[in-house]
């Protein structure tokens, strides 16, 4: 009895056109296994932010197909799905709704029925990971855009989803914070698919790399690889940044 | 709540009536509703002219009748209170299809169906054909005051911004598995709803700030020229003036 | 609420209007001081919320529905002059935009809606902040609280007086009140919520309770630390409470005088004057009796005219008035 | 007869707290002469923002003085400075607001009086330079943030001002743009202060940095040198990331 391998993320033929006319994806393929993490590359306008948001159902497949961890998105698995999908969206304003940060991160818990002491405990944990258990009480819509982006993130962390698709989640981050959030992916038994414009963060989290341009996966590949390959990059509207050589092995 | 809905009110259009400037259509509107108010109530074929005038500005516009039909719903609640008046209403009474009806009441219901019809529909077509911004532009060039104006600009801006802060915080909630189905979930949503009012003041004094920032002193740059020519002026003027003509014909 | 096109009769909508061209102009000046260049979105936002609030209607007995109106949230976060302007662009967004509110009865509207819910609204709240020392909650729930009937029983008494349906008061007061009354409540949680929320974390943004901030710490190289107890700019403190109780006694007097000017005009009780005198047919083949703005054959021009200018004159005469009484304000506090 | 030269900027013992009462600054001096290319470093929630904001008078000082091209940040000189400092805010959904990407980045040369043909000159040279053109006539809350923060830029490129202040401007653009970006900003003969976390970018285009922490300056110098400094940077949470050595000279 061979074991039966469902894949994490499986994308068929997917297109997508925004209601006003745009269209953003042309048919995407993917499928991303159980434990990997990988990195979505790729110019402004390529269509990842479009690509991601259909990955916990916020968008709906205008034609083709996503499933997660052999459930399709749809509407009646849309509960399922997004307990299992976490997504951490570019825009933190996006993320945060409620009057104080530790309520927010509550939310997703809550919904999940932790409840008490419990909950305390996980809201606590998640703030702590991203440094920010000092702004617990504070409204979110007060802090600097930099915590905003940490806070997103424990949002996503107390709901401890099995897939962790994140929209890129080291920009506006110090430095330090951004060290420590690819130490927190790095920790994590879960599937990881990050979106980032920073090829040397992707190189140093990520054994596998996508490039999505405009709407379609240009490449898919080790990361080592594809950053190797400066015709490839120069296509794409890539390239390594001033002062980096990819690290030896 | 359909606070959003200023974005439907507009049907984007190439016909004459859209190309006026904003400034004659409000003029035109105003002059007209004031001449339609004007009109004594026994003067059936008059309201029926108006009508017919109205009808002539949708064609030329090419508004469709389904469109002003959906959006006379605003109307709904001052019909109904129409119809009760012959029947609550004091006077001399006459009997109808059975039943005992106010001859005043049923003059007054006639008056305030007719005339607000009108009025509505006069409005209907003025935001059909020309954007609430530019409108604004026209209120501003017919010397409302610079203030109201401002306030008024802003009002549609917030009013994108509440509704954009609304879906974003609602995709955030989905997203992390919240599903509003029974009552016990509103303390939830009247939670965020306190957040939303702070949320879509900062992100729009922001969005102030910065407009501030590129040299905003409280009136819009005219981006585009929208004064208006003598021959615009007449071409608008005309609704109100045909209107006057069946006024004074109708005696 | 709304008033569409035809509802009232031309001589009140003439002197309504007269009304409300005058409060909004008093409220122009007084807005100056209230206003700066930071505070105008917030006067939008409050707009903008105050329509969509009045999206929530509720069935009125009569057929006709009530909704919340906002005039005290207003007058509470943005100061009463600039209440009343932000619901004033309400109402003409709401006639010109969304046909909600007949364009000539948009005095009407604005009188009502407008200056009566932002003078009650406001006056109650400074009076309750006054006695019950700060609480401002509690304030902004009894302020809305009692605006909204107060708007419902103008309009009621209007319509009597200037409505072109000839229906029983009693029985018009009787249901608007009642229902007013639970929208009242309604609107008085909305209210107190509201501004208790931003109360919390813009404490700045709320007119009717500035005041107060902390001294800020100045830290030197070494890690020293002083204190700076400089406050750059006073904000604005709230109006003092007479000027809007003289205003909205002005306010109150102007309508009674229209009020009682024109109970005549109401049509039963013209009528019967019309009839008694034999005047109607002479009314309506008179010059002016069909010149008249008014709706009416039966109710003839010249009075309504002559009656209406002289209303007019008054509310001017008034609301210059008020609005000097205001401006001296300002002058001797500055 | 010695030149009496004029800084572009010149900040005072600034101190501000927000509304809520949240201090931000605690005490801010600095000096930026004409035609410097600064960059702002430090840590998630240092003030970085709080302190670009005074600088066109956004925020007004609560204690200290902001002086720009020797004229004092005051309510009468506002609009003077602000035709003088051009900013651009770390979230572009802050900064747009027209119907079409093309009204918005004409705005404030409009308000500046340009008109006509010269004005269409303008907006077209702006967005080509940010290679937004073709989305002229979109709106601009239908762009990716990638391209809505590329025509934030826009916006500010178009009103020519001398002083250029930048909110991390390079977070969420792809790596083409990054370097078009830093051309730009080489290309353009203005005094520039750019807020960045991205350590090597700032090394890459600004002599000299700041490093502004807990809501005061602390350290000022030659990019290259607190960037060599490793201790100085672990205090402010700052660190050169993975695969990036200094280049030599
Ligand atoms: N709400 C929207 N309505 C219409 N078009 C949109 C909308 N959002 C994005 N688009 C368009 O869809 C395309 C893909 O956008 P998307 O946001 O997915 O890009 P992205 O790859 O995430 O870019 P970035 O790196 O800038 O974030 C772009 O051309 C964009 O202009
Ligand atoms: N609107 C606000 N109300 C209250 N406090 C605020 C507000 N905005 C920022 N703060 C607080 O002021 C401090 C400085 O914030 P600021 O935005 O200036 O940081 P920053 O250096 O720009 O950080 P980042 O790198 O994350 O953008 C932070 O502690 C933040 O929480
Ligand atoms: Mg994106
Ligand atoms: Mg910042």
């Amino acid at each position: 009895m061979g074991t039966f391998v469902v894949n994490s993320l499986d994308v068929r033929q997917l297109a997508y056109a925004y209601p006003d006319g745009t269209q953003a994806l042309f048919g995407v393929d993917l499928s991303i296994a159980r434990g990997e993490r990988v990195a979505l590359l790729g110019p402004n306008g390529a269509g990842k932010t479009t690509l991601v948001m259909h990955l916990n159902g916020i968008l709906t497949a205008g034609h083709g197909s996503v499933t997660v961890a052999g459930t399709p998105v749809r509407k009646d698995t849309l509960k399922e799905i997004r307990q299992r999908v976490g997504l951490v969206f570019q825009d933190p304003d996006d993320q945060l709704f409620m009057p104080t940060v530790k309520d927010d991160v509550a939310f997703g818990p809550a919904n999940a029925g932790v409840r008490g002491e419990e909950l305390d405990r996980v809201v606590k944990d998640a703030l702590e990971r991203v440094g920010m258990l000092e702004a617990a009480d504070r409204p979110p819509h007060h802090l600097s855009f930099g915590q905003r982006r940490r806070v997103a993130v424990a949002t996503v962390l107390a709901m401890a989803p099995e897939i962790l698709v994140l929209d890129e989640p080291s920009s506006n981050l110090d430095p330090a914070a951004r060290r420590e959030l690819a130490e927190i992916l790095r920790s994590l038994d879960v599937t990881v698919l990050m979106v980032t414009h920073d090829l040397p963060y992707a190189l140093e989290l990520c054994e596998r790399s996508l490039i999505l341009s405009g709407g379609v996966i240009a490449a898919d590949g080790p990361t080592r690889e594809l950053l190797s390959d400066a015709e490839l990059l120069a296509e794409h509207r890539l390239e390594l940044p001033y002062g980096f050589a990819i690290p030896a092995v | 709540m359909g606070a959003g809905h200023h974005h439907q009110l507009y049907l984007p259009g190439d016909s004459v009536v859209h190309r006026l400037p904003p400034q004659c259509k409000l003029l035109a509107v105003f002059a007209f509703a004031i001449v339609v108010v004007a009109t004594p109530r026994e003067r059936f074929w008059a309201f029926a002219a108006y009508a017919v005038l109205l009808g002539a500005v949708a064609l030329v516009a090419r508004v469709p009748g389904t469109y002003v039909l959906r959006r006379m719903a605003i109307e709904v609640p001052f019909v109904l209170f129409a119809f009760l008046i012959p029947v609550i209403g004091l006077g001399e009474r006459t009997t109808i299809l059975g039943m005992s009806l106010s001859v005043p009441g049923l003059w007054a219901a006639w008056n305030i169906l007719a005339k607000a019809t009108l009025g509505v529909i006069a409005s209907i077509l003025l935001a059909a054909t020309t954007e609430p911004r530019v409108i604004l532009i026209g209120a501003q060039r017919l010397r409302l005051p610079a203030l109201l104006v401002q306030i008024a600009m802003f009002m549609l801006r917030y009013m994108d911004v509440i509704v954009d802060e609304m879906r974003r915080m609602r995709v955030a909630r989905e997203s992390r598995g919240f599903e509003a189905r029974d009552l016990r979930q509103v303390p939830v949503i009247a939670r965020s709803a306190g957040a939303l009012f702070i949320r879509s003041y900062e992100r729009g004094e922001r969005v102030h700030l910065a407009m501030l920032s590129r040299g905003y002193s409280g009136q819009m740059p005219i981006l585009h020229d929208i004064s208006a020519s003598v021959r615009q002026w007449g071409i608008a003027l005309a609704l109100p003036a045909v209107a006057l003509a069946v006024w004074g014909l109708s005696w | 609420m709304h008033v569409p096109d035809g509802f009232f009769n031309a001589a009140t909508s003439v002197s309504a209007g007269a009304v409300a061209a005058a409060g909004v102009a008093v409220c122009l000046r007084g807005a100056r001081r209230e206003l700066d260049d930071r505070t105008a979105p917030m006067a939008g936002l409050v707009a903008a919320f105050i329509f969509a609030v009045q999206m929530l209607n509720f069935p009125v007995a009569a057929g006709t529905s009530g909704h919340l109106l906002g005039g005290a949230l207003a007058a509470i976060l943005v100061g009463p002059y600039t209440g009343v302007l932000c619901m004033a662009v309400v109402l003409l967004v709401q006639g010109v935009f969304f046909a909600d509110g007949g364009l000539t009865a948009l005095g009407i509207n604005i009188t009502i809606m407008g200056i009566v819910t932002v003078l009650v609204g406001w006056g109650v709240f400074r009076l309750v902040t006054r006695l019950a020392g700060g609480k401002v909650a509690l304030a902004a729930f009894l302020g809305s609280l009692v605006s909204v009937p107060a708007a419902a029983l103008v309009f009621t008494v209007l319509f009597w007086i200037g409505g072109t349906a000839p229906i029983e008061v009693g029985a018009v007061a009787a249901a608007m009140g009642g229902v007013h009354v639970l929208i009242g409540v309604g609107e008085a949680v909305i209210t107190a919520v509201t501004v208790s929320a931003v109360l919390a974390v813009r404490p700045d943004l709320v007119y009717g309770a500035r005041g107060l901030a902390k001294p800020l710490v100045l830290r030197g190289a070494e890690g020293t630390s002083t204190t700076v107890d400089e406050q750059p700019e006073p904000a604005a403190a709230p109006g003092k409470l007479r000027p809007f109780l003289l205003g909205g006694l002005g306010l109150a007097l102007v309508l009674a005088g229209i009020v009682s000017f024109f109970a005549s005009s109401s049509p039963d009780g013209l009528e019967a004057v019309a009839e008694n005198k034999g005047f109607i047919d002479q009314a309506s083949d008179h010059l002016f009796g069909s010149w008249a703005l008014a709706d009416y054959g039966e109710v003839g021009g010249i009075p309504v005219g002559v009656a209406g200018i002289i209303g007019v004159g008054a509310v001017l005469l008034v609301a210059g008035a008020v609005a000097y009484a205001a401006r001296g304000r300002a002058k001797v506090k500055a």
